[in-house]
């Protein structure tokens, strides 16, 4: 898609993370989306906003261990979004699920809603804004899949990031471009989507676990 | 000896009405000052984290909102279901109806992250959002209790009353499933989604609702000295105890099912048994303090007279009610959510373990604030309009005051 | 307003209380009766005279408890109330029978 | 159109000020010689001062006497109050915290001024008994009324006009200098009925404003029998005895 | 009842006032007698109507305009709302669209525009401004004379703006050109001449009184008395003359007299003010209103009281009550320990508070009582400390009287009860259309107490009110002895005797 043209439902963005390639210890991903989007945080673990973690996970049969960074699903089906009374947490033609910061009334309902735990709230002010990301005390916010650098063509900061520092765990793409790596991945190799079970059908898709 | 039944107002500006109006008026102060703390510091000052985003001022508002469509009942007993003893308190009925559905809005509307786009809310409707539902169901519940209550008291609009009575009956009913379908739909925590929660929700607006009434109406009696007679609390007390029965029946219908869900055994025994204080506000609180007590009250008969009887069961039921929110609320949200069913999940940001949750005082003081209003609104209304019978049962003395 | 009586015209006022006292005759007493719907018996005449008698005393007419009082002693204690005393004289013996006795009408809150 | 509202505004603020300010000076002159609050009636100052801001503010006797009239009335002085000190920013350099805390309320204030006037207006022809006693002066007051609102409700909601520029002209005519205001025709509209209210307020009912304050059924102390009270002519009286 | 030359309202039930439909000029022809010279002159008032009325009339206006505040704010900012027009009870009775209160204020005010404003001078039209001309003073003799001043309408105007105002100043405006009433004006010469509105000379009146303790002895066997002039005596008890004369109001003084017995206290009344009621006040006037009061002052003085207790009145009772102080003040000869004057439901209620009097409900079997609070009571005077002093306190001295008390409907007590019907000087018997429709109101909520609630008695604290029902009630199929005194209660409950 060129940059400059709306949003269609021709493209579905989405992720695939093979966590085989993502270390334990690695917060890569993590620290780039805090520095793109300018979560300085105040320190207060609690109330602090996390776009994207790492969360550990371990099947307590085999001792088998994950690190899987979970962001916004952008599930196709957000309860989120069939929630939120005002309309803010809305969902793009092309599949990113996105707060409108302006008609967002704070309720947390959609925080709620989310199975992923996937949003923050803003519970304070905040500093270090970026530009293209402007928040708001008292307004719910989370990961936009980097949506300003998608429409400028360019892949999201975890990614970009991943690739360039880490092992390049995290594949972009439009799932619908059956061109794309990422269909052509997600058609040849067994990949799965948290709690899929609960039929929300999200937009990024992991491998090895 | 008569079967009509007079109305009067409160006279205002006496000693005990302006000591009342300026404690209440202190409390809502408090409340505001609060608000103005959390709104200028942000949500961090309060209990409320990213993983228990609904805290202590949502208990209070839910508990407000679903006694106030309970609150309606005893008028309903009246209209709907004709039951000529009940008539006489239809009035004071829907107006504490309004009362504490206006108390428990405040709170909600003060606790959001910006209430200052409460415009934003009236304006800009997801018609998929059961929320944006209840707004219009709170607001319509408002108007459809004002005109049942202008039936009521104007003899002009008499051929309408029945009509109101049976619309503000099915709103009601529509407005508690509403409420209870904000936590049924959240299918991914496992506390909730549930189809029982709406009956159980009924169940809880009928018992909290009439419990706020016998509060309000003896209190009123009280202050006003006005005389009650022994049969109506006596029929009141009864009647609470059955619908307290039917709160502790829903509720262990609904742990039953949950606990017949696969995978759902891990919250019901964190409310049920290891959830620390969760555990200990449900035991103790809502089934002990909400549930059994009261129905000893009500049933067992303790001696005292039933006015007291009623007094002392509506304070339990209340407070159990409270308590039977907090679970509902605070404690299925402090289950953590599980991403990875059958694995062992830990993060920087509180995955995998219980979450927990202390309130803090603004948020304790925004909720008494939420009640404060629920009152104000009501002596109000029992001020400026004659919605309290001037006596009920026989008449005593009659050296009433002027209003 | 006026009555005749034996030829001559005798002064009343607008509600047919004499205006001079002194021109009563009973002649006249039987005829202002009349126009209030009464006939005179000697019941009603015990009342007239005695109304008559209080006011050349007293320039007044007597108070109502004065009158029954009085009526009582004269005609039996059946008869000394306030009942008795209406049917003589259903507008009240007060203003009633004073305008037959000629005297003038009592004023005041009564 | 600019001048012509200079002069226009100039002489009607002049007979809305005089006049108004003999009025009250009027009935603050006119002794109340005997005491005649309608009772129950406080007993001191502050009570009354308590009661008479009931009356303003909540219109309480009317509120005992006719609960749909309040309702209108109440709609319609409570909108036509916020209006008012919203159009303070019109006058001022720089608006107060009252006037910035109502400014969002226009569309709603404005409304509830029209829907109030309207509703006070309709009553007057449909209840048989308020048609008795109202007169065309009764009438012609509402329909000025709810004409300048209409007209501000056109300029707010639909044909804006440039505001800066009437609040220059005000600011200006203030420090008596002459600036343009803008050559709207409804904005002509607007300030001409403003202009006609302010010149016929001081002889018209509209003093019910200033009057309600010197109501002695509503502004009276009840102690006749702890304090002597006494007008200086009807001393005069027991002078001469 | 005997079938009245007029139609009697039908009584529905006073929870559902519907308010009637204007009758226009249905009262036109209701006036009262205007007053003869002979009437006139000893107030000093012109005995008819001469040449050149108008302008006096004007001119006399201009000066109430300047001398009384609640005339010129009231002509000037009643805004037509209409809130007064259904509470009048002349209007409520009658449904002549005059006897709304802005309707009968408009009468006024009409004339008041047309001299007194720029805008009526100029567009009379507008604002209904009209000349002063014979039709308009047929008008005000007419619908003047149907206000009982009663103030219910007050209340109610967002302004409290009071009708009775302004019918006390056209009423003094029709008596300074020579056009006023009758009955009041002949009874305000009683008093000047006699003493009081009765007429009843001190010779008359010493046979009553000791009739009435001859009277108490028989029934009780207790000598209580009725003393008469009796100097060094502590209370000086003002009465209205009615409680002299009629039924129930006699009962009432009975009652007094017990309670100063039951007392100790040292009483007196008076041969010059024997008077309470103060009928300046219903024309307005007030240089009478200050002769008539004068006249207490001056017997207070003679007998050396230390006191003054008024008996049983409504009208008397707010001028004594708000005026007197005024008028002929200062009290500071008399016990300055008590406020000046005192009604004796004070006096009496504060006895049964301080038990210094007992009182046996039995005295009163079988009487279920309601009570009419009387409009000047209700609504230009208080009693006790306390705002709303009358109307508990006589509703205390009731209740510890009698077995049982019940109110009528809220909108028809207290400070919103309705007048009788027969007050501001209408209690005349040329008005009885009038008297018996602007019962109606009361009598609708008399009615539904007493089928609803088995009341027996209405007790009044007034002698025109009693005066008016025990001629109305009758009209309603009501009993004309169910009107009582509230002190014919006490009376009859007090237990005299074993105090020394
Ligand atoms: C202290 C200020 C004021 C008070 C307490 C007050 C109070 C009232 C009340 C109680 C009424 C009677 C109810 C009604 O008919 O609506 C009324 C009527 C009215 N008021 Fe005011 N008012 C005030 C100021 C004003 C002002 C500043 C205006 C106009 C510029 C105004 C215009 C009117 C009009 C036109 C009516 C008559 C409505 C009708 O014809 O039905 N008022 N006012
Ligand atoms: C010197 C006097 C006045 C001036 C210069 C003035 C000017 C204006 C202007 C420029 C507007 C448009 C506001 C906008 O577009 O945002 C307006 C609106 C309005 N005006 Fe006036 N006006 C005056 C007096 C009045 C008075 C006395 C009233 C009512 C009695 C009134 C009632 C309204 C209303 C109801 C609106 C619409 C709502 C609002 O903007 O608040 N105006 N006026
Ligand atoms: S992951 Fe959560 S926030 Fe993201 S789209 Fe799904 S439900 Fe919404
Ligand atoms: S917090 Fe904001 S985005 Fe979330 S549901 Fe509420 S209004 Fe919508
Ligand atoms: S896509 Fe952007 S916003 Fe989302 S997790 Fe990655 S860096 Fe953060
Ligand atoms: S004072 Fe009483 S009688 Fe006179 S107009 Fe008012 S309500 Fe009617
Ligand atoms: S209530 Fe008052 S302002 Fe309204 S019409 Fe009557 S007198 Fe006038």
């Amino acid at each position: 898609r060129q940059a400059g043209q709306p949003a269609s439902a021709a493209q579905r963005w989405g992720l695939l993370i093979d966590t085989s390639k993502c270390g334990v210890e690695c917060t890569v991903c993590v620290e780039a989306c805090k520095a793109e989007m300018g979560l300085s945080g105040h320190d207060r673990p609690r109330t602090d906003a996390q776009y994207v973690r790492k969360v550990n996970v371990r099947d307590p049969a085999t001792g088998a261990a994950h690190s899987v960074p979970v962001m916004c699903q952008h599930c196709a089906k957000p309860p989120c979004v069939d929630v939120c009374p005002t309309g803010a947490s809305m969902k793009r033609a092309d599949g990113i699920v996105l707060v409108d910061r302006h008609i967002c009334i704070g309720c947390r309902y959609c925080m709620m809603a989310c199975p992923y735990k996937a949003r923050s709230f803003a519970h304070e002010d905040q500093s270090g804004q970026q530009p293209h990301l402007p928040r708001g005390k008292g307004t719910v916010e989370g990961c936009t899949l980097c949506v300003h650098r998608i429409d400028e063509g360019k892949p999201p900061a975890c990614v970009e990031a991943c690739a360039a520092r880490a092992r390049g765990a995290m594949l972009f793409g439009d799932l619908n471009d059956p061109k794309s790596e990422i269909a052509q991945k997600v058609a040849r190799e067994a990949t799965t989507r948290i709690r899929a079970d609960l039929g929300l059908e999200p937009g990024v898709r992991y491998q090895g676990i | 000896m008569s079967a009509i039944t007079s109305y009067t107002q409160v006279r205002p500006y006496t000693r005990g009405w302006l000591a009342l109006m300026a404690g209440l008026g202190a409390v809502i102060a408090v409340a505001l000052g609060a608000v103005w703390h959390m709104e200028h510091q942000g949500h961090w000052v309060t209990g409320m984290t990213n993983q228990v985003v609904w805290g202590l001022p949502h208990v209070f508002a839910v508990f407000l909102i679903v006694a106030a469509s309970g609150a309606l009942n005893v008028a309903s007993m009246g209209s709907v279901f004709g039951r000529v003893g009940y008539q006489p308190l239809g009035r004071l009925s829907a107006l504490l109806a309004v009362a504490l559905l206006a108390g428990g809005l405040a709170v909600l509307v003060l606790d959001l992250g910006r209430p200052d786009r409460l415009s934003v809310a009236m304006t800009h409707f997801n018609f998929k959002s059961i929320f944006a539902w209840n707004v219009i169901l709170y607001s319509g519940f408002m108007a459809v209790v004002a005109a049942y209550l202008w039936t009521m008291m104007d003899w002009r609009a008499k051929r309408f009353y029945k009509p109101a009575a049976l619309a503000a009956f099915g709103w009601r009913l529509i407005l508690t499933t509403g409420t209870g379908c904000i936590f049924g739909f959240l299918a991914a925590r496992e506390a909730y989604g549930a189809a029982v929660m709406a009956p159980l929700f009924i169940a809880m607006s009928f018992a909290y609702g009439l419990a706020a009434f016998i509060l309000v109406l003896s209190l009123s009696f009280k202050m006003t000295r006005r005389s009650m007679g022994d049969a109506l609390p006596a029929r009141l007390v009864r009647l609470l105890g059955l619908f307290v029965a039917a709160n502790l029946y829903f509720t262990a219908l609904h742990h039953v099912t949950q606990l017949y869900f696969a995978g759902r055994s891990g919250v019901e025994a964190f409310i049920l048994w290891n959830g620390g204080i969760h555990t200990a506000l449900f035991w103790g609180g809502q089934v002990g303090l909400g549930g059994i007590l009261p129905l000893a009250v009500a049933y067992g008969g303790c001696g005292h007279a039933p006015r007291k009887r009623a007094m002392m069961a509506s304070v339990m039921v209340v407070l159990g009610g409270l308590a039977q929110v907090w679970v509902i609320v605070i404690g299925g949200q402090a289950w953590p959510l599980d991403l990875f069913p059958g694995m062992e999940a830990s993060s920087t940001f509180a995955d995998g373990h219980v979450h927990d949750y202390a309130p803090s005082a603004w948020e304790v003081m925004l909720g008494l604030g939420g009640i404060a209003i629920a009152l104000v609104v009501t002596t109000l209304g029992i001020t400026a309009l004659r919605l309290l019978p001037a006596h009920l049962g026989e008449a005593t003395g009659s050296c009433r005051s002027p209003d | 307003m006026a009555y005749t009586s034996n030829g001559a015209a005798i002064e009343a006022d607008e509600e047919g209380y004499l205006t001079d006292i002194n021109q009563w005759n009973e002649d006249l007493a039987g005829q202002i009766a009349k126009d209030e719907g009464i006939t005179m018996t000697p019941e009603h005449w015990e009342v007239v005279n005695f109304l008559r008698e209080y006011y050349s005393e007293y320039q007044i007419a007597p108070a109502v408890r004065v009158l029954t009082k009085a009526i009582a002693k004269k005609m039996g204690p059946d008869k000394g109330n306030n009942k008795y005393l209406y049917e003589l004289f259903p507008y009240g013996p007060g203003k009633q029978a004073c305008k037959i006795a000629g005297l003038p009408k009592p004023t005041g809150c009564v | 159109m600019t001048i012509f509202f200079a002069i226009l505004f100039s002489v009607s603020t002049l007979v809305f000020v005089a006049g108004l300010a003999m009025k009250i000076a009027q009935y603050a002159r006119t002794p109340a010689p005997l005491k005649i609050p309608t009772t129950p009636a406080p007993l001191t100052k502050g009570g009354v001062a308590l009661r008479l801001g009931r009356e303003a503010l909540l219109f309480e006797s009317l509120f005992r006497g006719d609960k749909l009239l309040w309702l209108f009335a109440f709609v319609f002085h409570l909108g036509l109050a916020v209006v008012l000190v919203r159009h303070a920013r019109y006058f001022q350099g720089e608006a107060g915290p009252l006037v910035a805390l109502v400014q969002p309320l226009a569309q709603p204030a404005g409304l509830a001024m029209v829907a109030g006037l309207t509703l006070l207006l309709a009553r007057r022809f449909v209840i048989e008994r308020v048609r008795y006693v109202t007169g065309p002066s009764d009438i012609l007051m509402l329909a000025l009324l709810l004409a300048i609102g209409v007209t501000g409700m056109l300029m707010k909601c639909v044909i804006h006009t440039d505001i800066v520029m009437v609040k220059a002209f005000f600011t200006g005519l203030m420090g008596f200098e002459l600036r343009p205001l803008p050559a709207d025709p409804l904005l002509g509209l607007h300030l001409l009925l403003v202009c006609l209210l302010m010149i016929v307020f001081p002889f018209s009912k509209l003093l019910h404003a200033p009057g309600l304050f010197f109501s002695p059924t509503r502004n009276q102390t009840d102690n006749p029998r702890e304090v002597r009270h006494l007008a200086p002519w009807a001393a005069k009286l027991d002078e001469g005895q | 009842m005997a079938a009245a030359p007029f139609d009697i309202p039908a009584l529905g039930d006073p929870a559902e006032h519907p308010v009637p439909a204007l009758k226009p000029g249905a009262m036109a022809a209701s006036k009262p007698y205007v007053a003869a010279e002979a009437h006139q002159q000893p107030l000093g008032f012109p005995g008819e109507l001469a040449e050149g009325w108008e302008k006096r009339a004007i001119d006399h206006m201009g000066g109430l305009l300047s001398k009384y505040r609640s005339l010129q704010v009231f002509m000037d900012i009643c805004v037509k709302c209409g809130a007064c027009t259904d509470k009048c009870h002349y209007f409520l009775g009658t449904g002549d669209p005059k006897n709304m209160p802005v309707a009968r204020a408009d009468l006024f005010r009409s004339v008041y525009r047309r001299y007194f404003t720029p805008v009526g001078k100029i567009a009379p039209g507008l604002v209904g401004a009209r000349d002063m001309t014979r039709e308009v003073l047929d008008e005000w003799y007419s619908y003047f004379h149907q206000c009982s001043q009663c103030r219910r309408c007050s209340v109610f105007c967002p302004y409290g703006i009071d009708t009775a105002e302004i019918s006390m100043a056209a009423r003094d405006i029709m008596d300074s050109i020579g056009q006023g009433q009758k009955y009041c004006n002949e009874i305000i010469g009683k008093v000047h001449r006699i003493g009081n509105n009765l007429g009843l000379p001190a010779p008359a009146l010493l046979d009553t009184l000791e009739g009435l303790e001859e009277d108490i002895l028989d029934e009780t066997g207790v000598p209580v008395k009725l003393p008469v002039d009796v100097a060094g005596a502590e209370v000086l008890l003002v009465t209205p003359s009615a409680d002299f004369f009629a039924e129930p109001h006699v009962l009432g003084l009975i009652g007094y007299a017990k309670v100063f017995h039951a007392a100790g206290v040292s009483w007196t009344l008076s041969t010059k003010a024997s008077e309470a009621g103060n009928f300046g006040m219903f024309i307005g006037n007030y240089e009478q209103m200050k002769k008539i009061s004068m006249r207490i002052r001056e017997a207070a003085r003679e007998l050396g009281v230390k006191r003054i207790i008024f008996g049983e009145c409504g009208h008397a009772w707010r001028v004594a009550y708000s005026f007197l102080n005024t008028l002929a003040g200062p009290w500071d000869f008399l016990d300055s320990r008590y406020p000046v004057p005192q009604h004796i439901l004070e006096f009496t209620s504060d006895l049964i508070r301080r038990k210094g009097i007992r009182l046996d409900k039995s005295g009163n079997d079988g009487m279920v009582l309601t009570v009419h609070d009387s409009c000047n009571v209700a609504r230009g005077a208080r009693m006790g400390t306390e705002p709303g002093g009358q109307f508990t306190i006589p509703r205390a001295v009731i209740a510890a009287s009698v077995p049982k008390l019940v109110d009528m409907h809220p909108d028809t007590i207290c400070d919103k009860t309705f007048c009788c019907g027969g007050g501001g000087g209408l209690l005349t018997d040329e008005l009885i259309e009038l008297r018996v429709k602007g019962a109606s109101p009361r009598m609708e909520a008399l009615k539904d107490v007493v089928d609803k609630q088995g009341v027996t008695h209405m007790a009044a604290m007034c002698a025109i009110c009693k005066a008016q029902f025990t001629k109305i009630l009758p009209y309603y199929d009501f009993d004309r002895e169910m009107v009582v005194s509230v002190h014919q209660l006490v009376s009859n409950a007090i237990v005299l005797g074993d105090n020394d």
